[in-house]
């Protein structure tokens, strides 16, 4: 007994040094890499891509384009993200390569976890994207905390296409920051739906959020738009982000008598709990939750009976329903053929993928500096998976380039407990209403008379900018 | 002479360790020098939960405390405009009297009370941090100002590596010199059984308390020590599942160690975490399995392990006696049976 | 404030202090007869309400059927955590139990996440009436769960007045003179395992038509279990079900003026009673080790 | 001889309790354990019960070595113990505490048979029983502890200090109720600090001084030894 337990114990210390030389091993696994990559740097100079073998030994692998994205895989979105990019670079990769310029690269995504709002997690991530693994290019970035991250990226000159919820990453000191997936201009689609909720006779309105950093900016946007599309806001509640038991937070709003309740980043579970609790305060109203996706739908129905969600309206993060892009119906195909089943959390928020696709192809050049160049002088609209993403400058932060953008969106409505879809979002109206939202106008409008009014791809628009 | 002295003191191997650590930065990038110095940081958070559990106190407030550091050095930074050295002695000032405004309550309750009222505490902090503007929200800080030498930025990894090395060493020494005395002693005894100490008329709140508090000191110099390297705080980083890694770090090493056994511990689990980074979702996982494996079937950890081993083969060699270390008895169950012997109950 | 929004704000922390009482009752269980720190017992209760959407949402048995499928998964599993990793570890004292319940509760709540995803699982209401009591509306759903909790309370009175439910009792109030008596402390273990596991296992189960099932509801019930059993005194099954129904009015309270800062009252509650009546709610605790 | 102790070596960690105690308890008798606190009378008594486990030794009973068995097991063969200081189960009511020492009693008609056979015996408690073990005063607890432990009808009742922090009268009640058990048939052990109480109810008795047996005789012959005069008879009433 005694014996064997011992035994046991050497056999787990050795399984464990095992698992410890792995790890070492994984940590320390691209250091022929980084010399050669090292070297190219040094001696070519622009140093593009971690061209892998092909540099340094001098055989005659493809070279390989790598694509890093700093995702929190604790989350749905993140893992999401990470399917679409294996998903991307699985189809470029079986076509043959992905021709950019003379070269043909074989493209190689790589993942690197940063938990959710961690500050240590996102810097050792990010190290190792940026000084062990040589990555140019970080794409679709979420759960990471810009402030840590760029911190890293900047003075080593790597590509960062990603989001952030407060204004970290376009500020103008930046050169290599683009805010491919941004919710600054994002109003549109609030305001859209607070035109519609007015139309049918809503006259207040309660902001409820999560006691997190999205809920807080959330709601001072939701809040603005709201005020702005002339309705009365009241003091919005915020709730501790874990609440499972939504009783308290309905019986607080049920108690302020708004005609409309806007959920901010209440999403799933919480989302689902907080209405069904909001049907049992016995309140009836106009609401618009945060993030609806099919499934949740289907839930929300199970659990509230269709009658309650009659006619409410949302942004869509699902292309399916709505889309007729044939390139969008070609990724989705792909998609279910590769994973066997549909999930959508993540198609909004891989935007940041077709604007990096987009300026890689436009200007045949795997060069960060030209990347750069060309992404903050941006002119047009790219089609994402939920339509068109548009970058423009931010003349209020005095950053005067492109750097931050209008996602696309949809908007659904819910009749007979089923998603429709309603009307597109345009670039346009997402740009205008938010800066009429934040009373930016005056700063914009001189921004447009030095430097001409912005285009926007043909789509129809409610606001003009004789509207602001 | 001196020489001689350590290697008769079984200590030898301190020499080549601090050598090794020394040299270091020559030999890896920066990439892994970060990691490093992310393990210095878990060692100093590992050595102060070891700390208490000498007393028989596990704690699980340690990722609060260590944000306290950090949220007292970065705020001071950013709204005061202090030097970065001028805020280390304030955050371990705020620390120790905020922690003995705290630990008052509940170090005189007993090892449950104070686990419990702990994790009560972080949950709170935790919600302050977040939820109080002057904070900075659940977003964070503002992006902290450089800590700087004179005129010098403390950017280079290297230096920021050996900063932490040098605090290490520094709590260290400082544990081992209060192991070593009266007070270390009376540690000791309060671990080995509360009855035995109250007997030996040890105060044991006042001894209890005034660990928790050493303790606490070198949680805000680590917490300090984060905002070297980190560009901004967010209250997200000092939550409970961090108190948790901890309390595997301290297990996993050995508890018998008292030095060598959170920094073991927050080694291996660091660099298992790392090198799994791009496959996160099974991390929990493995490191849940690794821990119960190690608490089954080698319950002094990795080190308690080594050492037996190490040991048996001196024993054939030298066919002496040598004995592990104890475990604080005050945490093993009461004498009985079933806690002895559970095999023989079902 | 009105008094029917008192009355709605009281009914809401009565309801959620139902879930509490079991949760915390089934953890305060385990911890003073086995002297095992379950960390795991938010990852039973989620594994109830999983279990119970599995039945009753997929397989489409009814709603009863389902609560006592989860009860029983979760008295097993709880018997066979004792006999695969609580039994091996007892020897080694209270704080290797301890991290072998955090590491096992890692691995299920992680394993969780992989299986069922981020998803939400959903059971459809069982009866759907909102009933409208003078001004206060309250929902049926909460009065099954606020009904089906205190049934569990008054079968787990009955329990812990058999033999063996006296012997759980003996056990955790001198387990040494429990041996002496004849009481095989090993059967009263995984007896106790069972209880406390089928505890959350039935809490969840009520949940879920209310509240929904996902796989992070375990990590805060079980701080929610820790803060309940602080106010009632370790140990203690009377105070806990006292301090949960306690507790939950006070939540349900005080998010209606501070909202998210309700933690903060909360923490306050448990400060001052820890201060003032150590032994939490109901006086003398019961003996842990270490004190 | 009915429980028989031999060569037993007990530690606590590395501290040696008992160092090679023999001890022979030939059924029906009284025998006692003397010695100073730490002398290791309670460590043997608690090895006999299973309850602490010997590194080195044999305990033999009625034929059968028991040194490995779990106490529940010991307890079903025959050997109950009263624990020192009592050890009643406070939370709990008398009948409850009953309950518990016929844990192994697998019918309740033979519990209840059992409660009333003790009811008879102690007539204190038969309106007691209802009543919180905490309520008790020390003597009617004691009556308790004793009836607790007869309630699993044992061969052999291992019985520790049961006299400590009792009055005079309560001492005197306390070694009658020890000679009924006895004459009931039941084999008694019987660790005690008051010698002289002891060496009067018992037959034989053994003398311990860490860890080891110093002195073993017929208990009169004991009584009559200067060595434990000195010791142990001195100052005491």
């Amino acid at each position: 007994m005694r014996l064997g337990k011992r035994r046991l114990g050497t056999l787990v210390l050795g399984v464990l040094f095992l698992a410890l030389i792995a790890g070492l091993v994984a940590c320390g696994g691209e250091k022929s890499t980084e010399s050669t990559t090292g070297t190219t740097q040094s001696s070519g100079g622009a140093g593009a891509t971690g061209t892998s073998a092909a540099g340094g030994s001098g055989s005659a692998d493809e070279p390989v384009l790598r694509v890093g994205a700093l995702l929190s895989l604790d989350s749905i979105q993140g893992v999401e993200m990470k399917k679409w990019l294996q998903l991307f670079a699985k189809l470029y990769n079986d076509a043959g390569g992905w021709k950019i310029g003379e070269t043909t690269y074989r493209v190689e995504p790589m993942f690197y976890d940063v938990g959710m709002w961690d500050a240590t997690k996102s810097r050792s991530a990010v190290e190792k994207a940026v000084l062990q693994d040589k990555v140019k290019y970080l794409v679709c970035n979420w759960g990471d905390i810009p402030a840590e991250t760029l911190s890293v990226t900047e003075p080593n000159k790597v590509l960062w296409l990603g989001l952030d919820f407060v204004d970290d990453s376009v500020k103008p000191t930046l050169n290599y920051a683009v805010r491919a997936q941004g919710l600054f201009f994002a109003q549109g689609l609030f305001y859209y739906i607070c035109q519609d909720y007015i139309k049918q006779g809503a006259k207040s309105v309660l902001v409820v959020c999560p006691d997190t950093q999205q809920g807080h900016v959330g709601a001072q946007l939701v809040g603005a738009t709201a005020t702005t599309a002339g309705m009365q806001v009241l003091d919005p509640i915020f709730f501790s982000a874990d609440t499972a038991d939504f009783s308290p937070i309905a019986t607080k709003i049920a108690s302020q008598k708004p005609d409309a309740v806007f959920f901010s980043y209440v999403a799933g579970a919480s989302l689902i709990n907080a209405i069904g609790a909001l049907k049992d305060t016995g309140w009836k109203g106009f609401i618009l939750p945060g993030e609806l996706d099919g499934e949740t739908l289907n839930n929300l129905v199970a659990k509230v009976g269709k009658e309650y969600v009659e006619g409410m309206e949302t942004g869509s993060y699902d292309p399916r329903p709505v889309e007729k892009d044939p390139q969008t119906l070609n990724y989705i195909d792909a998609y279910q053929q590769q994973y066997g089943d549909w999930h959508s959390e993540g198609c909004f928020w891989i935007g940041p993928w077709f604007i990096f696709e987009d300026a890689i192809n436009a200007t045949q050049s795997t060069d960060v500096d030209t990347l750069v160049a060309y992404l903050t002088s941006s002119k047009k609209g790219v089609r994402t998976l939920t339509g068109y993403s548009q970058l423009f400058a931010r003349p209020d932060l005095q950053n005067y380039k492109t750097v931050d953008s209008a996602p696309g969106h949809y908007i659904g409505v819910v009749r007979d407990g089923k998603f429709e879809y309603l009307e597109t979002i345009a670039c346009k109206d997402q740009y205008l209403s938010s800066i009429k939202v934040y009373g930016l106008k005056d700063v914009y409008q001189k921004y447009w008379d030095e430097y001409g009014y912005p285009e926007f791809p043909d789509q129809p628009a409610r606001l003009d900018f004789s509207d602001l | 002479m001196r020489r001689a002295m350590l290697f008769k003191s079984n200590k030898w191997w301190l020499i080549p360790a601090f050598l090794l650590a020394v040299a270091l930065p020559f030999f890896v990038g920066a990439y892994r020098l970060q990691i490093f110095i992310f393990v210095i940081t878990y060692s100093l958070l590992a050595l102060a939960f070891q700390l208490t559990m000498r007393v028989g106190l596990p704690r699980f407030d340690v990722a609060a405390w260590w944000g306290v550091g950090a949220y007292t050095s970065g705020m001071l930074m950013l709204k005061a405009n202090m030097s970065f050295w001028l805020t280390l002695p304030i955050s371990v000032l705020v620390s120790v009297v905020l922690g003995f405004a705290v630990f008052s309550v509940s170090v005189r309750r007993g090892m449950m009370v104070f686990m419990m009222f702990g994790m009560v505490f972080a949950l709170a902090l935790q919600q302050v941090f977040g939820s109080v503007k002057f904070f900075g929200g659940w977003g964070g800080t503002p992006q902290l100002p450089p800590v700087t030498i004179g005129s010098y930025v403390l950017n280079d990894k290297m230096w920021i590596y050996y900063l932490g090395m040098a605090l290490l060493i520094f709590n260290l020494g400082v544990y081992q010199l209060l192991y070593k005395s009266r007070i270390g002693r009376a540690w000791s005894a309060i671990g080995s059984g509360l009855r035995l100490a109250s007997s030996l008329g040890v105060n044991v709140v006042g001894y209890r308390l005034a660990n928790v508090l050493v303790g606490n000191a070198f949680l805000a110099l680590a917490g300090s020590f984060s905002v070297v390297y980190q560009a901004m705080i967010i209250p997200t980083t000092y939550g409970f599942q961090q108190s948790i890694y901890v309390m595997m770090y301290v297990v996993i090493g050995g508890l018998g160690f008292a030095m060598a056994g959170p920094i073991v511990g927050a080694l291996v689990l660091t660099l298992i975490s790392e090198s799994m980074r791009a496959a996160q979702q099974y991390q929990p996982i493995v490191t849940g399995v690794i821990t119960v494996l190690i608490i089954m079937f080698a319950p002094w950890g990795l080190l308690g392990v080594l050492r037996s081993r190490v040991v048996s083969v001196l024993q054939r060699l030298l066919s002496s006696r040598a004995a592990l270390p104890d475990i604080p008895s005050s945490l093993g169950s009461p004498a009985s049976v079933t806690a002895e012997e559970p095999g023989k109950d079902a | 404030m009105t008094l029917q929004l008192f009355l709605q704000i009281l009914v809401n922390g009565l309801m959620i202090g139902a879930i509490y009482a079991l949760v915390a009752s089934g953890f305060t269980l385990i911890l003073g007869v086995l002297q095992v720190f379950n960390f795991a017992q938010g990852q039973f209760y989620m594994l109830g309400a999983f279990a119970t959407y599995a039945v009753a949402s997929v397989l489409g048995a009814p709603y009863v059927v389902a609560i006592l499928a989860a009860l029983a998964a979760m008295a097993l599993l709880g018997i066979l955590v004792y006999f695969s990793i609580i039994k091996w570890t007892l020897r080694y004292g209270f704080f290797h139990t301890m991290l072998a319940t955090v590491a096992f509760g890692t691995i299920v709540g992680q394993a969780a996440v992989l299986k069922f995803g981020y998803s939400t699982a959903v059971v459809a209401a069982v009866v759907d009436k909102t009933l409208a009591l003078g001004g206060v509306s309250l929902n049926s759903g909460k009065l099954l769960v606020l009904a089906g909790a205190l049934v569990v309370m008054g079968l787990l009175y009955w329990f812990m007045r058999t033999k063996i439910g006296v012997a759980m009792q003996a056990c955790a109030e001198n387990r040494e003179v429990a041996c002496l008596q004849g009481i095989n402390a090993g059967k009263v273990f995984w007896v106790t395992m069972a209880v406390g596991c089928a505890l959350c296992g039935v809490a969840g189960a009520l949940v879920v038509p209310v509240l929904s099932a996902s796989t992070n509801m375990g990590q805060l019930i079980f701080l929610k279990a820790i803060i309940v059993v602080l106010v009632g005194g370790t140990g203690s099954m009377a105070g806990a079900l006292l301090a949960a129904f306690l507790v939950g009015i006070v939540e349900s309270f005080a998010f209606q003026y501070v909202e998210s800062f309700a933690p903060l009252v909360i923490f306050a509650l448990v400060a001052i009673l820890i201060y003032f009546r150590p032994g939490g709610l109901l006086g003398k605790p019961l003996p842990i080790p270490g004190q | 001889m009915l429980l028989q102790v031999k060569d037993l070596w007990v530690h606590y960690g590395r501290a040696e309790a008992l160092k090679g105690v023999s001890i022979d308890v030939p059924e029906g008798s009284i025998v006692t354990l003397l010695g100073a606190n730490g002398a290791g009378k309670t460590t043997t008594l608690r090895t006999i019960s299973g309850v602490k486990r010997a590194t080195s030794g044999e305990i033999w009973f009625e034929g059968s070595r028991i040194d490995s068995l779990p106490p529940h097991e010991i307890v079903r063969r025959g050997i109950a113990q009263v624990p020192e200081g009592r050890q009643l189960f406070l939370s709990l009511t008398v009948k409850q505490n009953l309950l518990m020492g016929a844990f192994l009693l697998k019918k309740k008609s033979e519990f209840m048979h059992k409660v009333e056979e003790m009811t008879e015996h102690f007539p204190n408690l038969k309106e007691r029983l209802g009543n919180r073990a905490s309520d008790l005063s020390g003597g009617e607890q004691q009556m308790v502890a004793v009836a607790r432990a007869l309630m699993s009808n044992p061969r052999v009742l291992l019985m520790d200090e049961p006299s400590l922090g009792l009055s005079p009268i309560m001492v005197k009640e306390v070694a009658e109720i020890i000679k009924s058990v006895n004459s009931m048939g039941v084999t008694v052990v019987l660790v005690e600090q008051n010698a002289r109480m002891a060496l009067r109810l018992a037959d034989t008795a053994y003398v311990l001084e860490v860890g080891r047996v110093v002195l073993s005789d017929r208990a009169g012959a004991l009584a009559q030894d200067e060595r434990v005069k000195a010791a142990y008879l001195g100052g005491r009433c």
